[in-house]
């Protein structure tokens, strides 16, 4: 797209053409007023207010294009008089019960009420019955809406899940006599707002969703609050600390809400998480699971010393990838200096996945991030479960299909029914286990440009293609004229004649033709539907930017080293831009800070993990550790971002810097690590304190800094192995991953977060094994075997089952060889 | 025993005296020192006193009225120098008093 | 406030109280003394003293048995009162006062009770560390928390200065009807009305 | 019986005051001791019918005496301990006994030969006090008059000594004239 | 010595601290009751009628209160510093004849406990002797504003009590003793002495209040610079005990003042006896007057006035005096 200026209010601006007006504008510090608008959503025209004159005409900024050489105007009388009405309006009828209303204080009414000086009341109209509903987790008072669909447009336009949508109010339409007296934007966003409230699209009164409660999050007035916030605090009386949430690699921006616990309890507690909704949008786990700090811990002296003992006596240290930069940093320190063994298995496995792929790419880092994808118009994902192994990817996907009429591929051998949900412009291939090489083969011969393939691959991929006749049924088109008696009244008689009258009409008619298609039996290897092609080439259209996410199952699969330099291929012969997800929090961070090891030696020490001494954040373990709600630190997330974040709550216990401290390292505090990890290879030397932590206007994202993504020498090897059929897992599956708003043990501890730990089963799969929510049941695999209860979740389809985890008490990765799926027997106990 | 006589006094003003050369030897600090003089002048007034009692003539105790006459001359005098020394030596220990010798 | 600005104070009715020049040497040191002697100054004050006693115009009042009256807007410790029409409690939870105080003295818990409304679960104002600003009441948009005329606040316990339940009206004299409104500092003004805007009902 | 009783009590009262009085490394034990002990002393002079003596004693000894002493502690700050000479106990002892004994044999001796004569003897029915006028304001006028103006240098040269810049007042002077002596007395540190 | 003697004047011993006890209690009531009217207010009311038990409930207050001995400071003085303010102050009353002597059942009391011919010295060297209490409770307390108030109380005392001796000085050498009876006697002869001396009876009267550290030269316990001087570290009945002494003091002062310039108690009928209770009355009351009414002077206004003022006329006085004998 290329550059165009526009003038607004004498302000000389350059934007991209095609760019919003209000967006413009907004990026260069010109102020207009919007309501219902959200940056990253399709506009809603709901509100009005963005009312502006362009080249001398009214036009609503959130929707208005800039063109070259326009001149805009923010006010004039009439758009001023249009304003005050709008916000008139809306403050008809609405309570004024600002003393006990949630968003008192951050309320967008009460703003704008003030700003425009609405002093005067010139309208009314006969209230209805609006009562408030409990939606679950969700509080929708009808009272306090001004239906700006800000919570509509976010859970369709962000989220995917369509939860929401407006609904009838039942109240008197306005008296006409308004339609002359008021302005004409302000009448007619009146009579809209008249007509609707917001309500549930599944017809019931609870709602069912992915749970984020981002709707609550853009409700400008207290229509929507959290049950579970609701009449809690007052806005005014959080302390906001900004943090990066710790549950998942996306490393969204929040903010943590921190007031005194009580009147009688002085010591702080996160109330609620907050975020940039107009830049950022957060899962359910982000915005409800954010209570895991390890609570009352005191410097426990023996424990400590039990625990340097310990790391004097041992030889290895596991670890999960919920730790900041810096602890890992620290833990590579104290590797150099005792020697002991990194263990940690999804951080190795993602670090081999990445150095094979960069053996074939030259690049040390996958080259995309979700921002990119979420601007691109045809997303592939391959090896994920998308919405629970990353939200983030899939809010991306969901952007990319809904406001840039994107089009994308879901591979996976899960059904799920929420991503299938999306769009209609997302085909979901439900291939069998084992088979993403095949995938990534189908991506290659659809995308690659086959002239710089490396010619035997282009080769094998051809061998796939054969050409076979079909027989197409077309419909072809024909006009037909026939002649039809009618009845007719002579107008001068009266009597009633019959004429006839020629009438002609369009006739489909099925013709059978014997075509001669190319077939590629890559779609039947992936149980995709014949006509693939046809859907392919229809999804296709006007697409120009493309984006590949690839997830955790690949970095598993036994046959993992070719399938990342698969990866590689695609996005180096294709137009694919692409990005990986790292299966936790700071996957990406450990893998390339730590030099991880594949086996363990006779004593462990592990963190947030089962060893032989354990260092633990959840309150478990032989000695404390804070969880990363209480620490300082960074994380590095899936957008190559290292993004700072900060301790919400005090931590009275000891950290892992004091072991390193009594172990002979120095440093007072953990964060004075992270100058030193500008020595790890792509991390920058800043100091924590340096690092900034905003966005930007226009939406830009300044948190920490981004990973240099460097150039690894490699050779010409571009090899890969072909597809081997043979690999197959037999009987009912299982699936490693979690529920939707479940990562780790640490949402697990929190008390928002509901859901249970089990074995998660589909209603279809449920139907099929005549089991029931609630029984248990045994799963056996060749690795071993578990017993838990059935959970049933609507959030999936199919045969499989799910296990998750989140909880480590199941210890379900026990039953799979490194790959996430596994053959078991499921019987009922 | 009962009947005191002028050997009781002289007595008690020999044990006072003693008790006030015990002072004047063991003191280093020049007002203790102030201190243990006017014990050994009071002793002697106490004698004085006696004698003046038991042999019925005045003198004793006119030699007494002069022995507290310079009693007061010497403390006026002496915490005067006192107070000199202090200013310029911040202290009136005795050891400091060595400005004399050789 | 032109009043307040002129700062000289000459024009005012002020005058600079003239001060002799102390006297520098012995001599005028000593004619001072014989001055002063002699002009018996002192003994003008020994004969003021005595003459307000016999006179015997005590001025003072018995504390604790007579009290002097205090203004309707005197500042002394909060009440919160209770709704005359249905004896709850007025506060409705907003946080305006907790906001407000500059003395960061008033805490408040609230959550949702089972009407699905906003009740304040606890209240406390530390009179210990409280001003009497009186800025709560003001701001107090429901006239809940106002300022009452008992200022002996004596007590051996610092619990005692956080008690809310001490503030509240009792139950038994908003019975009564008892209640007294508070006239001071926040109160609605009579003339209240005349500044409020009217608001269109069309129905 | 009463004579020989409160000789025995004050003999005792004044010998512990004054032995407190040189050995306690307290020095405000030293000053209220020897005050007590000069009171008690007074005590012996009544004993001895020598009241005016005895009034003067308190009045003189610890009244001013005592007051002036007191006043020198604060000044030289040692209102808390003091140090002491590190001799030997036993030596010391030994010879102020011995150098006390013969200091009053010395002295006494002729006193305790009984060919004692009194020069100024008492003269019936006069009061101690008429007595002493008498004797004082006759034999003893030039003595007397001595040691007045004896007291009178002794004042002198006190207030000269310790009076110095004693009119000083910081309170009264402007800060120039405090800044003045401040320099003073640094130029006399720096030379 | 016949025990009659010894049991008439242990009596006279235990009526006159018993007295003085009560009485010293009594004047704070009075002093609180007469600077309150004098300020318009009422006073002490609450404690019985009018507030009459209130000097009870004080009593009981300083005898129950915990009794503090801070650490730091040297014990044994600080605390036996209030007994020496207390007895001097008893004791100093051991020469004071207060009344004309009486017959009770044929008994002649003489109401004075020690006849010495000595007594006016006595008194005042006793009296100086009770400078000992505030210099060595300042020195022991181990605070600075009591050792302020202990240098204050050594030059304040050191320097009336020449004042004091010198404006004696001149009666004495009209009555030619020094036993307050024979002042008493010459009085009666010849007239007040107050009219033959009326510059040494001010003199001894302004020394008086210095003697007795009361308000124009209030500056020893000073309340409103030093705290509470020598007093500050003292609680419950050692600080009573300065308090009774200070009360003491004016009541001894009061009666010494009368006896030595203002006749006595005359030739010792009853009306003289009264007549010295009134006197006694009125200097006493003067001294809560001049509380009401006079401020306190500065430290060294009190020793410029001293020296440089009230002992220059005191000598110009004896000097005086002694050539009128003369000729």
């Amino acid at each position: 797209m290329s550059n165009v200026s526009i003038n607004i209010d004498g302000k000389e601006i350059v934007t991209q053409e095609g760019e919003f007006i209000l967006n413009a504008a907004r990026a260069n510090d010109i102020y207009i007023p919007a309501i219902c608008y959200l940056t990253r959503c399709s506009p809603t025209l709901a509100c009005r207010i963005c009312l502006v004159e362009a080249d001398g005409k009214q036009v609503y900024a959130c929707n208005a294009k800039a063109k070259e050489g326009m001149n805009v105007i923010t006010t004039t009388e009439n758009i001023e008089k249009e304003r005050r009405a709008i916000m008139e309006v809306y403050d008809v009828n609405h309570p004024l019960q600002c003393g006990v209303c949630d968003q008192s204080g951050e309320c967008e009414l009460q703003n704008y009420t003030l700003e425009i000086g609405v002093d005067s009341q010139s309208y009314s109209v006969k209230d209805v019955d609006r009562s408030s509903h409990d939606w679950g987790h969700l509080h929708y008072d009808p009272g306090l809406c001004i239906v700006c669909e800000r919570c509509v447009t976010v859970c369709k336009d962000m989220i995917g899940d369509n939860s929401l949508k407006t609904i009838a109010r039942g109240a008197d339409p306005l008296n006409a006599e308004f339609k002359e007296s008021m302005p004409k934007d302000a009448y007619a966003m009146w009579n809209k707002l008249n007509k609707s409230v917001i309500g549930l699209t599944n017809g019931t009164d609870v709602l069912d969703c992915t749970s984020c409660g981002e709707c609550a999050s853009v409700c400008p007035v207290g229509a929507l609050v959290d049950t579970e916030f609701m009449y809690k605090s007052n806005a005014w009386e959080l302390t906001k600390i900004p943090a990066t949430c710790g549950h998942c690699s996306a490393g969204c921006q929040i903010t943590y809400d921190v007031k005194h616990t009580s009147v009688e309890n002085p010591d702080d507690k996160i109330y609620r998480v907050m975020n940039e909704w107009n830049y950022v949008s957060l899962c359910g786990a982000g915005r409800y699971g954010f209570d895991y700090e390890n609570r009352d811990v005191t410097k426990d002296e023996t424990a400590f010393a039990n625990a340097v003992e310990a790391f004097k006596k041992a030889d290895t240290i596991k670890f999960t990838s919920t730790i900041t930069n810096e602890e890992a940093y620290i833990l590579e320190k104290l590797k150099d200096k005792f020697g002991y063994k990194l263990i940690n298995d999804e951080a190795k496995s993602f670090q081999t996945f990445l150095s094979d792929y960069s053996a074939v790419s030259g690049k040390a880092l996958y080259g995309s991030d979700l921002k990119v994808a979420m601007n691109s118009n045809f997303i592939v994902s391959v090896g994920t479960a998308i919405k629970t192994d990353n939200p983030n990817a899939r809010y991306a996907l969901n952007n990319s299909l809904t406001t840039n009429k994107g089009a994308a591929l879901y591979f996976h051998p899960v059904d799920d029914p929420i991503i299938a949900g999306l769009s209609k412009n997302i085909v979901c291939v439900n291939h069998k286990p084992l088979q993403e090489e095949t995938v990534l083969y189908l991506v290659l011969d659809l995308f690659a440009d086959k002239s710089k393939l490396p010619t035997d691959i282009v080769d094998y991929l051809a061998s796939f293609h054969s050409t076979k006749t079909i027989t197409v049924t077309e419909v072809v088109k024909e006009k037909v004229v026939e002649i039809v008696k009618e009845m007719k009244v002579n107008e001068e008689t009266g009597e009633e004649i019959e004429i006839e009258v020629e009438k002609s009409k369009m006739v489909s008619t099925k013709v059978s033709k014997e075509v001669e298609v190319d077939d590629n039996r890559l779609f039947a290897m992936l149980g995709m539907a014949d006509n693939f092609m046809e859907t392919f080439e229809k999804l296709m259209k006007k697409k120009d930017t493309f984006s590949m996410i690839v997830g955790p199952d690949l970095y598993n699969h036994p046959n993992s080293k070719n399938l990342a330099r698969l990866v590689a291929l695609v996005e180096k012969y294709s137009e694919f831009e692409l990005v990986m997800i790292p299966t936790l929090t700071n996957t990406l961070g450990v893998a390339l800070i730590n030099e991880l090891s594949d086996s363990a030696g006779e004593y462990a020490i592990g963190y947030n993990t089962v060893a032989d001494f354990e260092l633990n954040g959840l309150g478990e373990g032989d000695l404390d550790m804070p969880a990363i709600n209480q620490q300082e630190g960074t994380l590095t997330s899936i957008n190559k971002h290292v993004n700072p974040t900060n301790a919400a709550l005090t931590y009275g216990g000891y950290t892992l810097n004091d072991i390193a401290n009594a172990l002979g390292l120095d440093a007072e505090n953990t964060i004075d690590y992270t100058v030193a990890l500008g020595t790890v290879a792509g991390f920058k030397a800043e100091e924590f304190d340096d690092l900034p932590d905003y966005y930007t206007n226009s939406g830009e994202e300044i948190r920490g800094y981004k990973l240099d993504n460097l150039d690894v020498t490699v050779g010409s090897d571009e090899s890969v192995s072909k597809i081997d059929e043979a690999l197959l897992l037999e009987g009912s599956l299982i699936y490693l991953a979690n529920p939707v708003r479940q990562f780790t043990d640490f949402t697990k501890n929190t008390t928002n977060l509901d859901e249970k730990s089990g074995v998660y089963m589909s209603a279809q799969s449920l139907e099929e094994s005549e089991l029931s929510e609630g029984d248990s049941v045994s799963v056996t695999t060749a690795n071993g075997e578990l017993t838990a209860n059935i959970v049933s979740d609507n959030k999936f389809a199919g045969n499989i089952t799910i296990l998750p985890t989140f909880d480590s008490k199941l210890n379900s990765g026990a039953l799979v060889n490194a790959y996430r799926f596994a053959s078991a027997s499921i019987k009922k106990v | 025993m009962m009947e005191i006589g002028l050997n009781h006094y002289l007595v008690l003003s020999t044990i006072l005296f003693c008790i006030g050369l015990i002072g004047v030897m063991r003191r280093k600090n020049l007002l203790m020192l102030f201190f243990a003089t006017e014990i050994l002048l009071n002793a002697v007034n106490v004698g004085f006193a006696a004698i003046s009692h038991y042999y019925g003539d005045l003198t004793g105790q006119m030699f007494a009225f002069f022995v507290i006459a310079i009693a007061a001359s010497e403390l006026a005098v002496g915490l005067g120098l006192l107070i000199v020394w202090h200013k310029r030596h911040g202290t009136i220990d005795l050891d400091t008093l060595t400005s004399m010798r050789g | 406030m032109e009043q307040f600005n002129n700062r000289n104070v000459a024009d005012n009715g002020y005058y600079m109280v003239d001060i002799e020049d102390y006297p520098t040497d012995g001599w005028g040191q000593f004619k001072r003394i014989v001055k002063r002697t002699f002009r018996i100054e002192l003994f003008v004050g020994l004969w003021v003293v005595m003459r307000e006693m016999i006179k015997f115009d005590i001025h003072t009042i018995s504390y604790p048995e007579e009290k002097m009256p205090i203004g309707p807007r005197y500042r002394a410790i909060h009440e919160m009162k209770r709704l005359w029409e249905s004896d709850a409690e007025r506060c409705i939870g907003c946080g305006l006062c907790e906001k407000i105080c500059i003395s960061d003295c008033i805490r408040m818990d609230t959550s949702i009770d089972e009407d699905s409304r906003k009740e304040v679960s606890s209240y406390t104002i530390n009179l210990g560390r409280c001003i009497f600003c009186g800025y709560c009441a003001e701001v107090c948009p429901e006239l809940a928390i106002t300022h009452g005329g008992e200022y002996e606040n004596a007590s051996d316990q610092r619990e005692h200065f956080i008690d809310y339940a001490g503030m509240l009206t009792p139950i038994d004299v908003m019975k009564a009807n008892a209640q007294k409104e508070f006239e001071g500092f926040g109160a609605i003004t009579p003339h209240e009305d005349e500044r409020v805007k009217t608001t269109p009902l069309a129905y | 019986m009463f004579e020989a009783v409160a000789f025995y009590l004050f003999a005792f009262l004044t010998i512990t005051m004054f032995y407190i009085t040189v050995t306690t490394a307290q020095a405000l034990y030293a000053l209220s001791a020897l005050a007590a002990g000069m009171i008690f002393i007074s005590a012996f002079f009544f004993i001895l019918g020598a009241d005016f003596l005895g009034a003067v004693q308190i009045i003189v000894y610890t009244g001013a005496v005592m007051a002036l002493y007191a006043f020198g502690m604060m000044f030289f700050d040692t209102t808390r301990e003091v140090k002491e000479k590190n001799g030997n106990k036993y030596i010391v002892v030994g010879l102020s006994v011995l150098a006390a004994v013969m200091i009053v044999a010395i002295f006494s001796a002729p006193i305790i030969s009984t060919n004692m004569q009194a020069f100024y003897p008492m003269i019936e029915g006069a009061g101690n006090t008429q007595m002493v006028g008498m004797v004082l304001f006759t034999k003893y006028l030039v003595p007397f008059e001595v040691a007045a103006i004896m007291l009178l240098v002794a004042m002198v040269a006190g207030i000269v000594l310790a009076g110095k810049k004693m009119d000083l007042s910081l309170t009264l002077l402007n800060a120039e004239e405090i800044q003045a002596i401040e320099d003073e007395k640094n130029k006399k540190v720096l030379s | 010595m016949d025990n009659a003697y010894l049991i008439e004047t242990v009596i006279k011993v235990v009526v006159i601290l018993l007295v003085f006890s009560a009485l010293a209690g009594i004047g704070t009531y009075f002093e609180r009751k007469i600077l309150a009217f004098m300020q318009r207010r009422l006073g002490p009311m609450n404690v019985g009628p009018f507030g009459l038990l209130q000097v009870g409930a004080d009593g009981i207050k300083l005898f129950t209160k915990e009794d503090i001995i801070p650490s730091g400071v040297v014990a044994p003085i600080f605390k036996i510093a209030p007994v020496i303010t207390a007895a001097t102050a008893f004791m100093a009353a051991a020469a004071i004849p207060f009344l004309p002597s009486f017959t009770v059942f044929g008994y002649e009391v003489h109401p004075i406990v020690a006849d010495i011919d000595i007594g006016i010295l006595y008194v005042l060297g006793v009296m100086a002797i009770g400078l000992f209490g505030p210099l060595l409770g300042g020195m022991a307390s181990a605070n600075k504003f009591a050792l302020l108030s202990a240098a204050r109380a050594a030059a304040v005392f050191i320097s009336y009590e020449v004042v004091t001796g010198l404006a004696a000085l001149a009666p004495i050498m009209l009555v030619g003793s020094l036993s307050l009876i024979d002042f008493n006697n010459y009085q009666i002869e010849n007239g007040w002495l107050v009219w033959s001396q009326p510059l040494a009876f001010i003199l001894f009267w302004i020394a008086a209040f210095a003697e007795t550290g009361r308000t124009p030269f209030h500056l020893i316990a000073n309340d409103h610079e030093i705290i509470d001087g020598f007093g500050t570290e003292y609680s419950g009945m050692r600080w009573g005990l300065f308090f009774i002494g200070e009360y003491a003091n004016m009541f001894f002062i009061s009666f010494v003042i009368p006896i030595i310039f203002l006749g006595g108690f005359g030739d010792g009928s009853v009306l003289g006896a009264f007549a010295l209770l009134g006197k006694m009355a009125f200097f006493f009351f003067f001294f809560l007057w001049t509380r009401a009414a006079w401020p306190d002077v500065r430290p060294d206004q009190l020793m410029w006035l001293c020296w440089k003022v009230l002992m220059p006329l005191a000598v110009i006085n004896v000097v005086i005096t002694g050539f009128v004998m003369m000729f």
